[in-house]
């Protein structure tokens, strides 16, 4: 098996996993997080397609901007979070 | 022809904007439109076969349309004479005025279409434009019924039309309905379809519900119409289907009851069961108008097994019947109309002893009774002898005793409300109540006439009947002088007449000439020094026939049928609403994902 | 392996959408679908040992073992439509935050 | 120099204008569709290329008579439903410009990709009109749903690229039929499923009962007759030139049309509210034009999609119009609504006329020439079913028109005391524009053969597939 | 229970999407050569309007299309109607962002020392670094969306820094309506020269040179600024909205 191969099936197992993980927490932030996680490992999988255009796009546009979007929309939610711990 | 169709059709835009200027402006139009179609119509009857087109309506004369035609006509052309008189109780006068119109051009476009896609436009025509006629009396729900009821006949009619349009290669009626003969398995279809459609019409059990509903509430100058005329659109269709359309040979090979093909012995059962029907709900019915309408149902089964029957007597009494119904179901709704106009009611124990006010109404109303029970003097007695004489003569002894039935009951349910509303004691709060206005007279007593004249001498209509029998290929009604001839004997209306003329005038000097009886006034009733809260329950004409009511008022009723009908639907769409319209992503994701997995599993194979 | 990976992403984000009420995470189970759908769109155009699909000066002169480069154009377009999609999905979702003060449809139920 | 092209190209460049032009918007909007009405007119049929490089390669335009008819109905449309929304179509200029684009675009278009892209245009216009009734949740079911249908679609493009090397619509049934069917299965599933959510086939179009049920005067025309009978005619053109199905899976389809079209009219037919009404209606009656596009039947779909979007703006226009003025939509809110509407209410008549097809209205030439057609197929069940649930339709649709014209309780005569005070629906511009649509309606209605004349030549012109459902599995 | 059959369900999809798709797709051996009767062989190899001529880098002149990347050959000339679409997509969308959110007023974002100096320094070097990647996306991977993308990250780093907005929305709007609007300019231009709309109509020149590739390398530009102009107004949007109820 060469390198190339094995890292195929890492990054492969990776996603799966991370998926996993990303869809079925109940916690939102989590869940954001996982995602711009897994974005990250599609462009590790998208380099390793040959695909370098889609990589530095998926980098910037899937894990870099989605996120970003992502987090500010709840950014009440963190708020609420940070209210839920001065309280405990 | 055309020129009658560009003619009426001028005359609603006409007769719309007259009324929009002066409802009752145009209502008296209408009046002359119908007259100057009747009188045109009339015209046309040596020009028999002439074909014209219009547009890509294409008609013939034909001389079954034109005599349909004429009674739709004078029907019509009638109660015409009483729509001036109810414009102020419309809310819309102007589309009641032209939609009048549209549904007079609508029927005779029916009786003349030579082409299956003209009958059915003209048929649609007809019915939307009478159901917006029938919204503006006292009930929606009624007009929808009957919008509802047609819309059933209305599409079986489609698939007929279409199917044997798309089979024969051909929409001229004649010609693509002869062609089932050689394709009998469609063609029961086809026969299927389009008998469905005049069911539907004149309303033979159990598609009976809409005429109660639509002619009870109808505005009271188009109940007339509805009963007197609309109704024989559907009879127009049975005669399409017996008598044009092959049924005959279509089912010659079924089993045959006395010779009679299974398929249309059933409908005549069907016949017959609207007559038993329609004579025993008539019978309990407690407002003159749901009445009047049971009755139609029950005539509607004479008629419709009449036709059926396609042969020398029935089909004959049948033909007559139409027409003897229409004049007479018509005279009575006017009469019952013009008691409405001055009562302000229908319902028969709020009325009584209007014939001290109304005596003319009283005549008109008496001798239409007279006809549609078919006692002997009057049109309805020789064309419920006909189809009598040409049931026995067959040897269908239960659809004789069904018609039989249904001659005595009308007895019992034309009586009612000649009791209850004419005669008895006047109400006091109708003291003051005039005759009938002259227009609203003359209508009436045009329509008497004929009723007589049809007793007297229902050769005049017997002779055109021949004529179609001959075009038909069956043998001819006999008809020698004033006498009509049948195998089991003959009889010569004119006869009868001289001898119901002279007991008439016997008993008439007798009444004139023994004492009269005291008059009491209506609510004069001994209550044990009670309070009477609801008087009219104990007027003479509530319950009227409660004893002979009772053994069948717990009988079930159609109506409820259909409302659970309704009720099922609705609860289909509900469920189909909640279970795929479901307002949840996650519930249409799970259907993508069911829908893809049922077409892999399916397509892989 | 990584297209059965993006196979598998697709189903997993399908499951997603199927099972949560969150519009958050409905949304995250939407990008989870879309980047599967990209990267099996990507592996569909795979070539084994394949080149990406640039001219360099090392490239052989027979340009025979490049990579699909339609399949990438296609997700480079994907990919920015899934962005617009994802910022509109979340401005609704934030509008509804804002009426709602959740993110939870099965809280909100059927809004009239 | 007339290029289809512009169709596309015009309301874009006046949508990145109006960005900066805010004021101008709605006289852009209205500009480009009469320009492209001129161009329209202008612009010679044929296949059109962009960008120089021949069809496989580079995209090109397919502007047949199939297109043409569908592109001339869609602005004609669009011109009147922006007029009429009026200050509503201000707000959302840009969005309908870029709708403008996106829908001509998706019907002009010959390349399966860039299909993907303008329906991708298309529905995030109509997501953001969407949100014009401030139901918010509703558009974001749609928008996962469209969204979800999106990817399918292109899942479906791309494995149709892997499996036969080009994206090119023409003709690409001829290539995919060549393929076993266990490999065309799949993509044709992801397309068809793709375009279902947007076509509300059954078990995935439940986004339409709540959009369309709670439209405002903007979105209920927009989406009931600008967007429904374009992606009726994009499904058209898929069924023509793309779709391969076997017998099973296309019985599958029709299977799901047909329960779209019955189970559709029998939930529009217990509504109490008139535009859920609508909104069943309209998903109905989109299963019948599926039915029809199934069996391939190109020529009855067309009318019917023609006369389905004619008779629904209408009934959408004076529906919502009237539900705003009088802040209810419910059957005994707006009952004998149309005494003081009069001509609206005769619109809406002649439109719901039509719809249900009652003879002397196109509807009726739609539905005969459904079931003629559907009747050479062999499939005598189809018709039965059609007809069926036409008298369903015509029971709910006569209901209101019965309710909304008389001002009456049930068992007494009309009378004006009933009538709802009077407030203003539709300002006298807007009603001269609805009726100015009622009024082709009605003169097509008129003259349907000339109408049906014109359009079998468009059916005749698009649809190359000869091989169908009736006949694969018929036998 | 819901998740389980929802699990079931994927499962049984799975099974027989795989087994489906087992007939015409290898999911672990990829084939060895593309296809030939895959169009993009006319990509690679630069024939798509006939012609043979040899595709070197550095040296082939006057070919059909001009961009060492293929991709962005792809993206920008052979289905460059695709990107327009693409960008009216972003368009629309930034434009319903703004829409729904645009009533906010602008929520002040409290940031420490160290992340307003670090976004300091770093937002214009990624400003930089975007415009280099639009700017060569003929030659090196990237091209107009990750440059834009990165224009406008730059642009939210320069937002944590400052605590507010600072660029003039006002002028973000201009600069996407121009890009649009000169996008399509170009493209007509081809149709009133070159009888195609968005046709290569400049010359384009020599392969892996900066100043090659026709049209190319300007509409990445503007496709850049566009998309740059586009993200920031997502993102300014966003981040301005407060929840109101």
């Amino acid at each position: 098996m060469s390198m190339v191969l094995i890292l195929e099936w890492v990054v492969g197992i990776a996603l799966i996993g991370g998926a996993i993980a990303c869809v079925t927490t109940e916690n939102i932030l989590a869940a954001i997080v996982r995602l711009s996680l897994l974005s990250m490992v599609a462009v590790v999988a998208f380099a390793l397609m040959r695909a370098p255009d889609v990589a530095l796009t998926e980098a910037v546009i899937g894990s870099g901007l989605v996120t970003f979007v992502f987090v500010v929309t709840v950014k009440e939610l963190f708020a609420k979070e940070d209210k839920n711990e001065e309280v405990h | 022809m055309t020129m009658i169709f560009i003619f009426l059709g001028l005359s609603l835009l006409l007769s719309y904007v007259l009324s929009r200027k002066q409802p009752t402006l145009g209502a008296y139009f209408t009046i002359i439109a119908s007259l100057a179609g009747l009188i045109s119509v009339y015209l046309l009857r040596n020009s028999v076969g002439v074909t014209e087109s219009f547009y890509y309506l294409n008609f013939q004369i034909t001389t079954i349309g034109w005599y349909f035609a004429m009674i739709l006509l004078t029907v019509y052309f009638t109660s015409a004479f009483f729509n001036p008189f109810w414009m102020d109780e419309l809310i819309y006068p102007a589309a009641y005025n032209s939609l009048y119109l549209l549904s007079l051009v609508g029927t005779i476009g029916l009786f003349f279409a030579q082409d299956l896609m003209t009958l059915f436009i003209c048929w649609e025509t007809a019915v939307w434009s009478s159901m917006l006629i029938v919204q503006q009396g006292k009930s929606r729900q009624a007009a929808w019924v009957y919008f509802v009821i047609s819309a059933i006949g209305s599409m079986s009619t489609l698939f007929a039309v279409l199917l044997t349009m798309y089979l024969s290669g051909t929409s001229e009626i004649t010609g693509a309905l002869t062609y089932f003969t050689t394709a009998p398995v469609a063609g029961a279809l086809v026969f299927g379809a389009f008998i469905l459609a005049g069911l539907t019409k004149i309303g033979i059990f159990p598609f009976h519900v809409w005429l109660p509903l639509a002619h009870g509430s109808a505005p009271h100058t188009f109940s007339p119409v509805l009963s007197g005329g609309l109704v024989k659109m559907g009879a127009y269709i049975a005669y399409l289907s017996v008598a044009v359309f092959p049924a005959y040979q279509v089912f010659g090979d079924s089993l045959k009851i006395q010779g009679v093909p299974l398929p249309i012995y059933g409908l005549m059962i069907l016949g017959a069961a609207s007559i038993v029907y329609g004579t025993l709900r008539a019978i309990q019915q407690e407002d003159a108008k749901r009445l009047l309408a049971y009755s139609s149902v029950a005539n509607g089964g004479y008629i419709l097994i009449g036709i059926l029957m396609m042969d020398q007597m029935a089909f004959a009494g049948g033909l007559m019947h139409l027409l003897n119904h229409a004049v007479a179901s018509a005279a009575a709704f006017l009469a019952i109309a013009a008691v409405a106009k001055r009562t302000g009611t229908t319902k028969m124990s709020e009325l009584g002893g209007i014939i001290h006010r109304m005596p003319i109404t009283y005549t008109v109303y008496l001798i239409a009774i007279i006809s549609m029970a078919g006692i002997p003097p009057m049109g309805g007695f020789v064309s419920k002898w006909l189809i009598f004489q040409g049931l026995s003569e067959k040897g269908l002894i239960l659809l004789a005793t069904a018609a039989a039935f249904g001659s005595i009951g009308s007895y019992m349910y034309v009586f009612r409300p000649l009791s209850a509303v004419f005669l008895g004691q006047l109400a006091p709060k109708y003291e003051h109540i005039k005759e009938a206005n002259p227009v609203m007279v003359t209508a009436m007593l045009i329509l008497t006439a004929m009723s007589l004249l049809l007793g007297v001498l229902p050769n005049l209509v017997l002779k055109t009947i021949a004529k179609i029998q001959i075009e038909l290929g069956i043998n001819p009604i006999i008809v020698n002088g004033t006498a009509t001839l049948t195998e089991n004997g003959s009889v010569d209306m004119l006869q009868v007449f001289t001898v119901f003329g002279f007991g008439f005038l016997l008993i008439l000097i007798l009444f004139m000439v023994l004492p009269k009886s005291r008059r009491v006034g209506l609510m004069d009733t001994y209550t044990s020094a009670e309070f009477i809260h609801t008087p009219e329950l104990l007027h003479y004409g509530h319950s009227f026939y409660a004893p002979f009511e009772r053994l069948y008022e717990k009988w079930p009723s159609v109506l409820p049928l259909y409302k659970r009908m309704s009720m099922k639907l609705s609860e289909l769409g509900e469920w189909a609403e909640s279970f795929f319209f479901h307002p949840d992503p996650n519930r249409a994701v799970l259907w993508i994902v069911v829908v893809a997995i049922v077409v892999i599993i399916g397509g892989a194979q | 392996m990584i297209q059965f990976a993006g196979i598998a992403l697709i189903l997993i984000g399908i499951y997603g959408l199927m099972t949560t009420k969150h519009m958050i995470k409905l949304i995250i189970a939407l990008n989870v679908l879309e980047l599967g759908a990209n990267i099996f769109i990507i592996s569909v155009g795979f070539v084994k040992n394949g080149l990406a699909p640039i001219l360099t000066a090392d490239v052989p002169s027979d340009l025979l073992n490049f990579v699909d480069p339609l399949p990438q154009a296609m997700v480079l377009t994907a990919i920015v439509i899934g962005f617009g999609a994802t910022a509109l999905g979340l401005a609704v979702a934030r509008k509804v935050y804002g009426k709602y003060q959740t993110y939870d449809l099965s809280v909100i139920g059927g809004e009239e | 120099m007339w290029s289809p092209v512009w169709l596309i190209v015009l309301p874009l460049l006046m949508a990145f204008i109006s960005v900066v032009i805010k004021k101008q918007q709605y006289l852009l909007l209205n500009l480009s569709i009469l320009l492209n009405l001129a161009v329209l007119y202008l612009a010679p049929q044929g296949m059109v290329i962009i960008g120089g490089f021949r069809p496989p390669f580079g995209i090109s335009l397919n502007f047949d008579r199939y297109a043409f008819i569908s592109l001339l109905l869609i602005q004609v449309l669009m011109l009147f439903a922006t007029f009429i929304a009026g200050p509503l179509a201000k707000k959302y200029g840009t969005v309908l410009l870029v709708l403008l684009a996106g829908i001509n675009g998706m019907l002009l278009t010959n390349d399966l990709f860039n299909l993907f892209v303008m329906i991708e245009v298309v529905s995030i216009a109509s997501f953001i009109i969407s949100t014009s009734n401030g139901k918010f949740t509703h558009t974001f079911h749609y928008l996962i749903l469209a969204s979800v249908g999106g990817v399918f679609f292109l899942l479906g493009a791309v494995m149709v690229y892997a499996y036969t090397g080009t994206l090119v619509v023409q003709g690409l049934f001829a290539t995919l039929g060549q393929l076993p069917n266990a490999i065309s299965l799949i993509p044709m599933m992801l397309i068809i499923l793709g375009l279902a959510v947007e076509l509300k086939l059954m078990p995935v179009g439940s986004w339409a009962k709540n959009i369309y049920g709670n439209s405002n005067v903007l979105t209920g025309p927009i989406f009931a007759a600008v967007l429904a009978p374009a992606f009726g005619f994009v499904f058209g053109r898929m069924m023509g030139e793309v779709v391969v199905l076997n017998p099973i899976t296309g019985y599958t389809l029709l299977f799901m049309a047909i329960a779209t079209f019955v189970l559709g009219e029998l939930a529009a037919y217990r509504q109490k509210d008139l535009l859920k009404t609508l909104a069943f209606s309209s998903i109905a009656q989109s299963g019948l034009a599926i039915i029809l596009f199934t069996l391939n039947l190109p020529f009855a779909a067309i009318l019917l999609l023609i006369n389905n979007a004619l008779a629904k703006s209408i009934l959408f226009w004076v529906a919502t119009g009237v539900s705003t003025a009088y802040e209810t939509s419910s059957m005994k809110g707006l009952r004998g609504v149309f005494y003081n509407h009069r001509i609206l209410g005769i619109t809406f008549s002649i439109a719901s006329l039509s719809l249900v097809g009652i003879p002397l209205f196109l509807g009726f030439y739609a539905k005969v020439t459904a079931v003629m057609a559907i009747f050479t197929t062999g499939l005598i069940w189809i018709p039965v079913v059609i007809l069926a649930t036409a008298i369903i339709e015509g029971a709910y649709m006569m209901k209101w028109l019965l309710q909304l014209w008389s001002p009456a309780k049930e068992g007494h005569l009309a009378s004006t005391e009933e009538v709802p005070e009077k407030r203003e629906a539709l300002n006298m511009t807007q009603i001269v524009a609805v009726c100015l649509v009622a009024l082709i309606l009605f003169v097509f209605g008129l003259v349907p053969q000339r109408v049906g004349r014109v359009l079998s030549v468009a059916s005749q012109a698009e649809i190359s597939q000869v091989e169908t459902v009736a006949e694969g599995g018929g036998q | 229970m819901k998740k389980f059959i929802s699990f079931l369900l994927i499962l049984v999809l799975a099974f027989f999407l795989m087994t489906s798709l087992n007939s015409s797709l290898d999911f672990f051996n990829p084939p060895n050569s593309l296809d030939e009767t895959r169009m993009s062989n006319a990509f690679i190899h630069k024939n798509a309007s006939g012609g043979s001529d040899p595709v070197e880098f550095g040296k082939s002149t006057g070919l059909e299309d001009g961009s060492a990347n293929i991709v962005t050959s792809v993206v920008v000339d052979y289905r460059s109607f695709d990107t327009l679409g693409e960008i009216t997509v972003l368009f629309i969308s930034a434009l319903g962002v703004g829409l729904l959110l645009g009533a906010g007023t602008g929520a002040k974002q409290r940031s420490g020392f160290i992340l307003k100096t670090a976004a300091k320094l770093i937002s214009p070097l990624m400003m930089v670094t975007g415009i280099f990647i639009f700017t060569h996306g003929h030659l090196t991977p990237g091209g107009g969306f990750p440059g834009g993308s990165m224009m406008a990250t730059a642009f939210l780093l320069n937002y944590f820094g400052s605590g507010s907005i600072s660029t003039d929305l006002k002028s973000l709007k201009w600069m996407e309506s121009l890009a649009g609007v000169f996008y399509i300019v170009i493209g007509l231009i081809g149709l009133f020269v070159a009888g195609s709309f968005l046709q290569n109509y400049l010359p384009t020149g020599t392969v892996g040179h900066l100043f090659s590739a026709g049209i190319i390398p300007i509409i990445y530009v503007l496709v850049g600024l566009k998309v740059g102009s586009e993200v920031s107004g997502i993102i300014a949007d966003f981040s301005k909205s407060e929840v109101t109820s």
